[in-house]
């Protein structure tokens, strides 16, 4: 199990060789990447925000979860921070799993719960300058009740 | 006692600051940090009664009683990926 | 869109560069790789059968098909037949979308599809010696009424 | 007229051959081509009675009329991926 925030480009490909085993016969790798348009807007970048330490903790959290659903601890995931161009991966996920069920329904958990649980922000940069923070999510977890 | 205060995104923006340490008397909340924090006035103001928190790096209810050292952190609606 | 069926070894990253697209936001990365056991005995390697001209046939319609699903024609699927040995990709799907609830969608309907309508045949090998052509799926298609 | 068979996988294994051109009257049908090719013996007589055909490359009814020249395959249960 590999999971980090990080402020350099993502390589995405080298999270393959971190996932697999004689054992699996799917592997699954998703990226996220900054797109050039949201809302109708035209979008030339992304601002990535962290609480870093916090990030870093639930983001094991998260990967501990997945893990109980794909069946073993195969699993690498990299989200970045910083300054990010159209184009840049912010987050990917690779899994990998004796059956393809699991690498799937796995890896969509743990975007899912990316999306929702990771103290991360965004701000958009837009093409007629200026930018603002994107809406998101309000963690719904057990330790908020 | 006193806790390490931190803001993030738009909190941090609103606020004009990232990072404060508050004064706030023994047994206080979640809850008393942001009323203490709201009270400043200004971009503090405009801070939200009832922000997600985070203390000690766990996402917390506002009722949580807070200790001396503690780091609490207003968290804006998230949006990692 | 392309797609291909190969005797050569699959080289799965360069999938990637075939898909993405500055409005895209996900990529997902599927691969099919050949195990070392199933149904409880060891596994030392694969062969794949296809009825090739058909195959090419059959996976040009699962991509077309897929690409509806997606919303866009940036996927790349190859699918290997020959002999296979334990961690060898036997098939590879790429695709790209907008939103990553498509990637998902559209990346499991084409392994699925696969699954069920290739014209494609494996032949398990096992470490104590011998084989066996695996059960397979009977296609289920508008066709076949 | 005549037609092209093609067997594949377990079905090839089964009869012992991969293609086979044979003859059959006009209006023959996918199944007549199958009761010709069970009715050699042998190996063939182990085909299944009802397999899964394709006609030119296309899954097709076992009753889909045949034409001279046609490219029948007889394919076992598929497993790709």
């Amino acid at each position: 199990m590999h999971n980090a925030l990080t402020r350099d480009p993502i390589d995405v490909a080298a999270l393959l060789p971190l996932v697999g085993d004689p054992e699996d016969g799917a592997v699954l790798l998703f990226v996220g990447v900054v797109r050039n348009h949201n809302d109708g807007q035209s979008v030339n970048g992304m601002r990535y925000d962290a609480y870093v330490e916090m990030a870093e903790r639930v983001l094991g959290d998260i990967c501990r979860e997945a893990a109980v659903r794909l069946g073993t601890d195969r699993l690498a995931v990299v989200h970045r921070i910083g300054e990010l161009g159209v184009g840049d991966a912010s987050v990917a996920v690779a899994v990998s799993s004796p059956h393809r069920a699991e690498a799937y329904d796995a890896s969509r958990y743990i975007i899912e719960e990316i999306k929702t649980r990771l103290p991360v922000w965004k701000q958009e940069h837009y093409e007629e300058g200026g930018g603002r923070w994107l809406e998101g999510h309000v963690p719904q977890t057990g330790e908020l009740a | 006692m006193k806790v390490r205060l931190l803001l993030f995104a738009l909190y941090k923006d609103l606020a004009g600051l990232e990072e404060v340490e508050i004064d706030v008397p023994v047994g206080a909340t979640g809850s008393n940090v942001v009323e203490v924090l709201r009270a400043r006035g200004g971009g503090l103001a405009r801070l939200p009664e009832r922000p997600v928190i985070a203390v000690n790096r766990e996402y917390a209810a506002l009722d949580t009683e807070l200790f001396d050292g503690d780091e609490v952190a207003l968290l804006p609606p998230v949006a990692g990926g």
